[in-house]
């Protein structure tokens, strides 16, 4: 048998939490050491996983299992990887490296019980990623609430206990519903209660009736739309964000709320179609309204994580726009962008994090000018304000382009809207950047603030390498999940023509018209 | 049909252990408690030993009165279980508070047996004296701790509350005693098929009214007014006692005579069930939210669990009953496990039991704290926890059988359930602790043992239920008593 | 049938003043005529044996407890009142007649339904097997057969109950425990 | 004799009586003989339902073999004498610790009002 490669990227992080726990809770350094080293050793895991991923291939790959695991509730132990999923795979373990190495000086207290948090939440979000049977991913998309919600609301600020427990009840009320979404599908599999499965490759391959699809479609996207967050659903997200400790805020935001956009890519569309087709126009308004209301919102904040945190509103709408165009550029776009917007929005984060450290202040108007004490902190800045911007060169240039030319295929209307949003991101973050950065330097206490140090430069580098990477050579991974994507596309929309004739007419007559308009214009 | 006394092994058991205590309780003087402690974990050893060694088989004994099937083993299972859970988590406490008082053992040791009479008998009259057997000890346990006002205060309310379901409970009996000749179940059921239309309007009524009876034991929502006050009076291990094995107990009567009456149940009765079963669910999370008391809180907790076992009650059959019976056995074993470290944190003479003392202690106690938190989850329904497993099968029981909006009622329920769990935890973990420091408070190894085995099966049916669930699959496929007694029947 | 009408008349009107008088020990009087009656009515069913220990077990022994205790607590004038809340007083008296009319129209109307059933069936096997008069059955020879050959298990759980009562009670009221009292209730 | 339906109202009434009686009273040991009553009322229905056996067995005449008849007719009948005997030691049993709780309750309390026992709201 082949080496279970993913297994052991999944398990990984939980062998390190084992090793903590036999560790003394005044060794501090060690259990650091110990947690940087076991997602360091994931992160190389998850490289060697992508070197030998085969992107013409667009199956399952690296297939574990499925190998029985509760046979009463027909619940397999499988997991697999395919071009959806393995950027979000790599992200998870490098973010949250680049997490944990952050916290060496910012968590100081209860250092073993954050350790153990960080790495039960990678192996959570790393598990959601590349579960192919239902129950398993719920398992795994609820077992990773808890330690988020420890991680906020034991180490959080200000208003941490509220924050916490909105997070969890937010995100588990639509979790729920899926839950019962997920019995259901359980419970068709088969008459027969000794043949029912969760495996998803057997529910894959299910008719459902379009009125079923319809209310399944709703039980799953509200839980993911909670958590990506669409628009009426993201009141928990700036209150998380901000009460997080800059670790929990760089996960939250970096893989996280990708947790939401993955599961429309992996189970909403293949498998609920008609209902896709359906909902198309209300996701993407959803989406709109989104990427406007976050950049409005964003122009307003006074501090500077909760501007990051609105922003992640304004970015998650692009990429669900993306995906729901349904078309080829569009969904690749989207999953660049969770990429993109993983490393620039989680690098935000880490570098709040560094003034606050300093400072203990997030205030815009507490800062001013301090491009002239920290360069190369401001210089680190900038470029990942860009990056998030979408400046041409770095990764959201990539992203942002690839899912407006997707969305503008499908529907021109949507693409003007959404190419305002980006207008008014510059706006916001330049905005941001200009007050905080550049002026007069005249506040005493900033005059003394010490440049990055060598470790959060360290941190620094593998993110502005990212950055320029994906956005010089974004080949690599297109390459990886273009095929994936388009075999997503057809199963969406060969499944639909098969069970709804017409819906599928109206959809892709609209679909050609606005081919012919971008011809034309 | 001879005289089999394999069936009612366990039951002899756990009596001679009773006895036992009872007997060596006037001798002992010097270290009585951990001797009688050591008396009881053997007794309840051994008496769920027997009832392994005869989960194969299956029989009735005493003219039909008494049967062995896999449902009454599985009960079986699930008292001894408790009941070894209580005694190891009370072991300290009673000790500690009670000096040591023998009685506290007998009692147990005598509700649990009537609890099994109530599980493996199949005459109403039986099931009605295993309950009085059952319910007298926890009356008087619920007062115990003698020094408390509220523990007698507590006793009184069970007392009363109890005694009036019972009468409800005989009237029911008698009804269908009238309708059918009979209190035998295996005999009504036998006579059903000749039923006709006459005599159905008294067997609703007789079922109702043990509904109403049975309600009142466990706790279901209109009947359910004394739990919070016998909960909170009641001395800790009391009240972790009396909230999982009785109620499994009521559980298993009303499974037992709902089924057999489930050709007379109409849609409309059904529809009171749903009723009752939405009204308990909402009703015990909605007040439990509110509570400062955390015994308070968990029996407001308990009457809404009682409110996800009745799904199952309603969905009835096969799948509800193996559901349900899963969902007791899980239950069981984190609602005395959140007891045993609520018996610690409690502390001498019980007096930190508000919700708001616990704030700091999850640091204080990191292990008692880990373990507070991993049943709470559980409670509250959180994958990878027992208390997942028993809700999801429910739900597909649900789902299976078409109840979609019981089960959609029942999620936004245990939505709320999070709420007041969670709030624990946050207690616990993230407010302030008191300026006040209570003393230092160690488990003694009993209460760790209990903690531990409860902690250890919380996570062992949350991530691999695979045998227990066949267990339960298997239990329910003895649902259907007349054909059950026609295979022993046959088989001889 | 004037037998019945005088009884029934009797045990309702006691039952009333059972729960309506202010006294504890009237209500206590009024319960064993209650009891007394219900044995006369047991007489009228034919039910001998049972209606002697109604009035041995029920109003003898039973309802001296009763006394002794509400002697023994020689309560004061004002635990005799029973009205404190107006609110709570006819909710109860609301439900009470509410089971009371659920629970004489479903008898009534369900015992009505079986009574139009022929009896020639069972009549005939009766007679067939040889049984000339089913009123034997009634005797305390046939309750004694019943009761240790069908009924032996419930016989020997109330064994159990009655001993798990005899606990109880000592544990209610040990002089050990009490003493303790006087340091101090919490 | 009476028909048994008089019986089985009658028993009901007394029955309703007791429920209004436990209801309504504040002092425990009305509370307490109230409860008997329903007992007591039930018993009556018992009897009453036991000797109109033959009427309810022919309903079910074909669901039992002839030659168990006299058996089943012998168990139904007694067994209705045998329910009451058992209520009654249940509710002795209930009785020695009722009664034994009320002692107790009225020496913490000097009472047996159950509203003066009222530290947790009801």
């Amino acid at each position: 048998m082949e080496w279970p490669i993913l297994t052991w990227i999944v398990f990984l992080p939980l062998l390190g939490c084992l090793v903590i726990l036999l560790l003394d809770k005044t060794w501090h350094n060690a259990i650091r050491w110990t947690a940087l080293i076991a997602t360091s050793v994931d992160f190389i895991l998850t490289i060697i996983l992508f070197c030998k991923f085969d992107g013409s291939n667009t199956d399952m790959q690296f297939v574990v299992g499925p190998f029985p695991w509760i046979e009463s509730l027909g619940v397999t132990f499988s997991l697999g990887v395919d071009g959806i999923a393995i950027l979000l795979v790599i992200l998870t373990p490098f973010l949250t490296a680049i997490a944990i190495a952050s916290t060496w000086t910012s968590i100081t207290e209860k250092v073993k019980g954050f350790m153990i948090s960080m790495l039960l939440l990678q192996t959570g979000m790393l598990g959601v990623f590349v579960a192919t049977d239902l129950f398993l991913f719920y398992i795994f998309w609820e077992v990773m609430l808890i330690p988020m919600y420890f991680m906020i609301g034991i180490w959080g600020g200000g208003r941490k206990i509220y924050a916490a427990v909105k997070f969890v009840l937010f995100t588990m009320f639509g979790s729920l519903l899926m839950l019962l979404a997920i019995i259901k599908l359980y419970v068709m599999t088969s008459p027969d209660p000794l043949l029912r499965t969760t495996d998803l490759m057997t529910i894959l391959n299910m008719k459902i009736t379009p009125d079923l699809q319809v209310w399944l479609f709703l039980a799953f996207a509200l839980a993911f739309a909670i958590k990506v967050p669409l628009f009426p659903f993201h009141t928990w997200l700036p209150d998380a964000h901000v009460e997080a400790p800059t670790a929990g805020s760089v996960i939250l935001a970096g893989v996280l709320l990708k947790m939401g956009t993955y599961g429309f890519l992996r189970f909403c569309l293949p498998l609920f179609p008609d209902a896709t087709l359906q909902f198309v126009p209300l996701i993407s308004i959803l989406s709109l309204i989104g990427i406007t209301y976050g950049a409005l919102i964003s122009m307003v904040q006074k501090d500077v994580k909760s501007l990051v945190a609105y922003s992640s509103v304004a970015h998650l709408g692009f990429v669900m726009l993306g995906m729901f165009a349904l078309t080829t550029q569009g969904v690749t776009g989207s999953i660049l962008q969770m990429i993109n917007h993983g490393i620039a929005t989680g690098a935000l984060f880490f570098l709040v994090g560094v003034i606050y450290e300093r400072r203990h202040t997030r205030l815009i108007s507490d800062f001013g000018g301090i491009a002239h004490v920290m360069p190369l902190y401001a210089t680190i800045f900038m470029i990942v304000t860009l990056a998030s911007i979408g400046l041409p060169g770095t990764n959201g240039f990539v992203g942002e382009f690839l899912i407006l030319l997707g969305t503008f295929k499908a529907n021109p209307v949507y693409a003007v809207i959404g190419t305002a949003g980006i207008v008014l991101a510059a706006v916001y973050m330049l905005w941001m950047v200009q007050r905080v950065f550049f002026g007069k330097c005249d506040k005493e206490e900033n005059r003394k603030m010490a440049d990055m140090n060598c470790r959060e430069a360290f941190i620094a580098l593998p993110i502005v390498i990212m950055i320029f990477w994906i956005g010089i050579y974004p080949k690599t991974f297109i390459d990886k999940i273009e095929p994936s994507v388009k075999k997503v596309i057809e199963t969406v929309k060969s499944k639909a023509l098969a069970g709804d004739e017409a819906a599928f007419e109206v959809y892709n007559s609209s679909f050609e018209n606005a081919r012919e308009k971008g011809k034309s214009e | 049909m001879g005289f089999n006394w394999t069936i009612i092994a366990p039951e002899i058991a756990v009596l001679v252990t009773g006895f036992v205590i009872l007997v060596s309780g006037l001798f002992l003087k010097k270290g009585r408690n951990s001797i009688l402690t050591a008396v009881s974990f053997i007794g309840i050893l051994v008496a769920l030993g027997l009832t392994f060694k005869s989960f194969s088989l299956t029989d009735v004994s005493f003219q039909g009165i008494v049967i062995g099937d896999r449902i009454a083993f599985f009960f079986k299972i699930i008292f001894c279980l408790g009941t070894l859970l209580t005694i190891f988590a009370a072991s300290t406490y009673v000790g500690r508070e009670l000096k040591g008082l023998s009685e506290f053992y007998i009692l147990v040791f005598f509700a649990t047996f009537g609890m099994m009479v109530m599980a493996s008998s199949t005459d109403l009259i039986t099931i009605f004296l295993g309950l009085e057997v059952m319910s007298i000890p926890l009356y008087v346990l619920a007062g115990i701790y003698r020094k408390r006002l509220r523990s007698r205060e507590a006793s009184m309310k069970y007392f009363f509350l109890g005694a009036f379901a019972s009468g409800f409970f005989l009237y029911g009996i008698a009804l269908i005693f009238g309708a059918y000749g009979s209190t035998n179940l295996i005999e009504i059921s036998s006579r059903f098929s000749f039923a006709g239309g006459a005599s159905t309007f008294l067997a609703l009524a007789g079922i109702a009214l043990i509904l109403i009876g049975l309600g009142f034991k466990v706790a279901i929502a209109p009947f359910h007014m004394w739990a919070p006050d016998v909960y909170e009076g009641a001395p800790a291990p009391a009240t972790a006692f009396m909230s999982a094995g009785p109620k499994a107990a009521g559980f298993a009567a009303l499974f037992r005579i709902f089924t057999v009456f489930a050709p007379v149940l109409n849609d409309k009765f059904t529809s009171i069930l749903w009723i009752l079963c939405v009204l308990t669910m909402t009703w015990g999370n909605v007040l439990a939210i509110s509570q400062k008391n955390i015994k308070r809180m968990l029996a407001y907790s308990s009457i809404a669990h009682a409110g996800y076992v009745m799904i199952a009650l309603v969905v009835g059959g096969k799948t509800g009953f193996s559901a349900a019976m899963f969902y007791l056995l899980v239950y069981t074993i984190i609602n005395i496990g959140a007891f045993a470290v609520i018996i610690l944190f409690a502390g001498r003479e019980e007096k930190f039991e508000n919700i708001s003392d616990y704030a700091g202690f999850g640091f204080r106690y990191p292990f008692a704290g880990i373990a507070l938190t991993i049943f709470m989850l559980a409670l509250a329904g959180i994958p990878a926890t027992a208390g997942f497993v028993g809700k999801y099968k429910i739900f597909i029981a649900a789902l299976n059988s078409g109840y979609i909006w019981l089960a959609v009622i029942g999620v936004i329920n245990s939505l709320i359930s999070v709420w007041y769990y969670i709030y624990v935890v946050v207690t616990m973990y993230m407010k302030p602790a008191e300026a006040e420091h209570p003393p230092a408070m160690a488990f003694s190894p009993t209460l760790l043992v209990a903690v531990l085995i409860a902690l250890i099966l919380t996570l062992q049916l949350g991530i691999f239920p695979e045998s227990y669930l066949k267990f339960s699959d298997l239990a329910g496929e003895h649902v259907n008593l007349i054909t059950v007694f026609q295979s022993i029947f046959n088989s001889m | 049938m004037v037998i019945f009408a005088i009884l029934a008349l009797i045990s309702m009107f006691a039952a009333l003043m059972v729960v309506t008088r202010k006294s504890a020990l009237a209500s206590a009087i009024y319960l064993i005529l209650v009891m007394c009656c219900i044995a006369g009515l047991f007489v009228t069913l034919g039910a001998l044996f049972i209606a002697a220990l109604q009035v041995i077990v029920y109003a003898g022994a039973i309802m001296v407890l009763v006394i002794f205790v509400i002697m023994l607590l020689n309560l004061r004038k004002d635990e005799f009142g029973f009205d404190t809340k107006t609110l709570q007083k006819y909710l109860g008296f609301a439900f009470a007649a509410l089971i009371l009319i659920q629970a004489v129209f479903i008898t009534g109307w369900a015992m009505k339904d079986y009574t139009d059933i022929p009896e020639k069936d069972i009549s005939e096997i009766v007679e067939s097997e040889g049984i000339e008069s089913i009123d034997e059955y009634l005797s305390a020879e046939s309750v004694a057969e019943t009761l240790f050959k069908k009924f032996a298990y419930p016989f020997e759980v109330t064994s159990v109950l009655l001993l798990t009562a005899i606990v109880g009670a000592l544990v209610v009221s040990k002089k050990r425990l009490l003493e303790e009292d006087e340091e101090g209730e919490i | 004799m009476a028909p048994v339906e008089y019986y089985i109202i009658l028993s009901a009434i007394l029955f309703g009586i007791g429920v209004w009686g436990v209801l309504k009273s504040r002092n425990a040991i009305v509370i307490f003989m109230s409860i008997e009553l329903m007992l007591n009322a039930v018993n009556l229905s018992i009897v009453a339902f036991a000797s109109n056996i033959k009427t309810v067995l022919s309903q079910f005449i074909t669901a039992i073999p002839p030659q168990r008849i006299p058996e089943v007719l012998q168990t139904s009948i007694a067994s209705g004498q045998v329910f009451v005997l058992l209520v009654m030691t249940v509710a002795a049993a209930e009785a020695a610790v009722g009664l034994a709780i009320i002692i107790s309750i009225f020496r913490a309390k000097d009472s047996v009002n159950v509203d003066n026992v009222n530290i947790m709201k009801w």
